[in-house]
């Protein structure tokens, strides 16, 4: 187990998360994700980058109740899960400035990054791509008698692909431990969801036999609460469940995609932001409930910087890989 | 080329691309467009920006992310008197639709005895060097050029670009269109007014004595950088652009062999199992007699294509690669 | 309209098919199965066939409120859903047989068949494969504004194959006139539905937004008001719907499936042989009714019989297509 | 050849590969079966009856009709512990998985820096004139042998078969493994006792001195009847069968040409765009200066693969279509 999770296992549904750790680490990606933003438009970073800011509550919430033990799969906007899942953050800016040092040697890139000592099966850039990848870890656990349990990530746009529905009908069948979450932020790259959605989403979970809830995904404990069903369920040997999130990312689709008027407005922005923004909701039931004041939690927000500054120095002066690294992890050893 | 004339405009590949789909909708009503964001986003590549606005939602469809279920619908829309275009995003997302491409709309023509007919184009991108990483930098268009009934065009000019989709989508088969994507801010003459380019016409890009280099989409113009850099050497490079893959204008690339008694091919493609491989074997079977030297071919490498720039930058030919290769080629190195 | 029709055009909701005519449509079916099977033993067929006898209720049922005009795919069991759209059995054998005279001048099988001119796009060897193809042909219908349905037959295997759910989704979303009809005959080659399909399948198609009904694929009537409704919502602009029949294969999944004991039991196959057959069924209330006597359905069954000998007759002694035509065929005109 | 025993048995090549399946079953628990009808039915082609009985349905799992979701779940099951044998019935199903195999098993090692690995073994099916059209019998090894990450294996005796099964399920990369369905009744010798053959070996099949005929899988059998044919007319030929075009043992089939200076390929995928024009281009390129004539090819006909058996025979390479080759090479007709 990792101490940087919240919760090092998850073995009893009593356990209370450490609330403090999980605050900090949805600073930790919210503060990552701001000098991602920099380092593109200071071309420090090659290609692009999908910011996840606005939607640190599912991550942190389904990571905490995780162990290093238990797998993820991840998508494009796949920061959050890795750093919620226990990543470092100088390897993980390592990574996406196509270092050395980064997390796959700087082969993967933003959109690749794996953490296999911490379960992260990698971040994926189809849509929809590991959804096989983490149904087939359920099926691996299950084989192996294991009281793993993996998680797949999708954005609302992966409930278009076909393969959902195949591997959602498979995983009900076997009653593998496997957790579809998916990140309903209204859009899937500049379409609404509402013009490629038909139905209902979690109805669709619901007709392959899965149990389906919707959750308020900037929520922490409400995200929090679900996931620890769904773990339960999943380690219990009941099966697979879905968990519908309501978010919202704040940048757009990509870190390239400022104008973005054409597709949805400033005022729905600003809405997500002041009303219903993750750490700020966090930060005010913190204060109510006597768990922080709000020094402790600038301290956090300072502390965290600078952790990810000197993370950020770390990887701008980082080695290149040697040449011959591009000819090297072909096949397998 | 049909109906061209003197006049010529500059434009961009992308530009040339959008005319050219706006010239056969405004011709033919029967032609409309899919894909996902290609309505008001006009596609992340801006390609089909003004579009929607020119012809409806009626005509320009924003899809789910359902790419085999939409291309399947875009076969299905063809045999009851449609013209679709359909946009597959990324030329690596074609490993989602092989089915609906070489299984539905390549064989519907011939097993249906010739009955049924499948006048789609599908639009879709090549190219790597964006930093993109191994999942969105492939140009995988030896998959389809492989399958009987599916016709392949490269444009490697906007002029041939306009051309070539014109024709694509008057053709009654299905084409695939492959746009590289570093190409799309290029500028070239475009010829004012109507015209179309036939598929199967290769283009001899650049005539020249000593070598000809037979080269595919953006390699075109990495030829004709080599060819300049070797100009100045004293090797005249014939550069031989065969426009379409399928089908194949044999005799322009043989003949122009048969001249040089020299030839490179260079293809973005991998270089194993390549079109590359294709080519080569036709030079070297139809002009063996005439070869002073063996048939070269450089491709992408052999490896998915990595993220970090010193590496990617390994992956793909380049002028100066290319003209050491015809260097050596011509006992001149 | 084709006389061949028991209904040559379903414009108003009132009109009562031709029973008889349906009737004798289904044991069209059930005897030109027979012959098929008879063909193959006797080694005169090539290759395989999937036989639906057992099954014409569902494909004479739903044909019986369409017209020429309207589009139908198939499936690999497809030579029912020909047959009742309309087809000549004569040009069918031939077809089977790889005779120049066949509906694919031999070029498709059966598993190929596709009938233009009655709206039949084609049996598919690809489980699902049709189905972008049928919703494809729904969009067409919409864009052109025209009052044709497209029908997609598909077997309860084709639940398993993601591009169901893509599909309907865009059908659902667009409100294309799309019927899809679910020949659920409790097995997918040699293995039970019940191992592999979890949840509902109406609920699935409920959860797209899709109205799904389960019907009693043996009685015609059943299909026919399930079909009419359908069929009337499609063309009044309401969109798709979904029909589940319940229905069973009497023969193996193929002619050479011969041993099936162990996937499936005598006894239950002989329960629907004896107890639901859609042919007895149908002839017992067409007697109650007065509709019929057991004589005129004897003679309708003596007549079949004989034409179909014929139509064998008739492929058997037809010519194989040219040899040059194995080169035609591959692009359209 | 590793371990290899004096003593043999004759098996057909479907036993062989089932004898290589249940003893890598036996070696190691991680090893495990699914697809479609792999138990109780031991698949249509009857390859694996008996391993459901000895290993029982936990490791021999029946899938739904959901390729794309069970090659993804292969996948996820292969990096996190299992080492699955994936069964896709028919090759040409593979344009239903393309994006698993070469977005997601082909890369994942790459991408993460060598940390993930997918010991995944996958077997399809090749080979035309069984008549069954043009969508299932297709050879598609080309698709896959261009994507760098996967390693392909074509076996063409029983003997191949088996060992390069063994040691594909040993493999820590993805490989895909073609049986030919006309192959899998023909018998051979093959060692008692446990051997491996490794992937890129090539083999001479035959030893000669007058021209290498390099041929893939069932075509090594066409090659070895000509050979046969030829050798009465004083013609010797070597056949040469690479065994898997990736690893391709370069070598092996070079050093043959530039003995005997003349070379002919023959390959059952369609011609254009084939695995037999890069061996084809291989050889011309390294064996350039030996060659006494052009490098004949001989593939599928480019044209999907028609259901009527007089037009099928037409498409396949037959031991009198190669021979005739051979003699027109060597001057002899
Ligand atoms: C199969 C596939 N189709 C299209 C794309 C291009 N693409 C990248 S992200 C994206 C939108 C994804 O939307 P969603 O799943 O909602 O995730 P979000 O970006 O909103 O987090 C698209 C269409 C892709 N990467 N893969
Ligand atoms: C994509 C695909 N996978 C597998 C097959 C092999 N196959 C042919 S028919 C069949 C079973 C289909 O079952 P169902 O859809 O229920 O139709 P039925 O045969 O029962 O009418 C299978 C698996 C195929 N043709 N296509
Ligand atoms: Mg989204
Ligand atoms: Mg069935």
């Amino acid at each position: 187990m990792s101490n940087n999770q919240p919760q090092a296992a998850a073995t009893s549904a009593e356990v209370q998360p450490d609330w403090l750790a999980a605050y900090r680490k949805m600073v930790t990606i919210r503060l990552f994700e701001d000098r991602v933003n920099d380092l593109y438009q200071r071309k420090v970073m090659p290609g692009l980058a999908h910011l996840s800011s606005g939607e640190e509550a599912v991550a942190v919430g389904v990571c905490s109740v995780l162990g290093d033990q238990d797998y993820i799969t991840s998508t494009h906007r796949g920061h959050g899960h890795c750093l919620a899942k226990g990543a470092a953050p100088d390897r993980m800016f390592a990574e996406l400035l196509g270092k050395a040092a980064g997390y796959c040697g700087g082969k993967g890139g933003s959109m690749h990054i794996a953490d296999q000592e911490r379960g992260n099966l990698g971040a994926n850039a189809i849509v929809g791509g590991a959804l096989g990848i983490a149904t087939g870890a359920g099926l691996s656990i299950k084989q192996r008698g294991s009281d793993q349990v993996a998680v797949s990530f999708i954005g609302d746009g992966a409930l278009g692909q076909g393969v959902l529905y195949e591997v959602m009908n498979m995983a009900s069948l076997w009653k593998l431990p496997v957790i579809y979450v998916c990140e309903n932020n209204l859009y899937g790259e500049y379409t609404a969801g509402s013009e490629t959605v038909a139905g209902s989403p979690l109805d669709r979970a619901g007709a392959f036999g899965i149990p389906a809830t919707e959750v308020d995904g900037q929520d922490i404990r409400a995200v929090h609460a679900a996931s620890q069903q769904s773990v339960e369920r999943a380690r219990s040997g009941a099966g697979p469940s879905f968990l519908l999130c309501s978010t919202y990312r704040y940048f757009g689709h990509h870190v390239g995609d400022v104008d973005r008027g054409y597709y949805r407005s400033r005022e729905e922005e600003m809405f997500w932001r002041t009303e219903r923004d993750p750490i700020k909701l966090a930060a005010t039931w913190l204060v109510a409930d006597g768990a922080a004041d709000q020094g402790l939690l600038d301290q956090i927000e300072q502390d965290v910087g600078r952790e990810l500054d000197q993370a950020v120095e770390f990887a701008v002066a980082a080695a290149y890989p040697e040449l011959d690294q591009v000819g090297t992890d072909v096949f397998g050893d | 080329m049909t109906e061209a004339t003197a006049e010529t405009q500059e434009l961009t590949m992308a530009q040339a691309i959008r005319e050219a789909i706006a010239e056969e909708m405004r011709r033919d009503p029967a032609v409309f467009v899919m894909g996902e964001d290609v309505a008001e986003a006009g596609t992340p590549f801006k390609v089909l920006s003004g579009l929607v606005e020119e012809f409806g939602v009626g005509r320009v469809l924003d899809t789910p992310i359902s790419e085999p279920g939409f291309t399947g619908m875009g076969v299905g829309a063809a045999m009851t008197g449609r013209r679709p275009v359909v946009d597959i995003m990324f030329g690596d997302f074609l490993g989602l639709v092989m089915d609906q491409v070489a299984n539905q709309a390549a064989k519907v023509h011939y097993m249906s005895g010739g009955k049924l007919s499948v006048p789609l184009t599908i639009r879709t991108t090549m190219g790597a060097t964006r930093r993109s990483a191994a999942q969105h930098s492939q140009s995988l268009h030896a998959w389809v050029s492989h399958i009987p009934g599916l016709k392949v065009a490269l444009p490697s000019t906007p002029c041939d670009a306009k051309g070539l989709m014109k024709s694509a989508i008057r053709d009654n088969s299905p084409v695939v269109f492959f746009e590289d994507k570093m190409n799309y801010q290029q500028r070239g003459p475009v010829p004012v007014g109507e015209y179309t380019i036939p598929l199967g016409a290769a283009d001899i890009k650049r005539k020249g004595r000593d070598v000809t280099l037979i080269a595919t989409s953006s390699m075109v113009l990495v030829a004709l950088e080599a060819a300049e850099l070797l100009a100045a050497e004293g090797i005249e490079c014939e550069v031989v652009d065969p426009r379409t893959t399928v089908p194949l204008d044999r005799k322009t690339l043989v003949d122009s062999v048969r001249r040089t008694s020299r030839a490179v091919v260079i293809d973005e493609g991998h270089r194993s199992y390549g079109v590359g491989a294709e080519l080569a074997a036709v030079v070297a079977e139809e002009a063996f007699y005439f070869l002073d030297a063996p048939v070269r071919r450089l491709g992408a490498l052999d490896v998915p294509i990595p993220f970090s720039p010193v590496l990617e930058d390994l992956t793909v030919p380049t002028a100066t690669s290319l003209a050491k290769t015809v260097r050596d080629l011509c006992g001149r190195s």
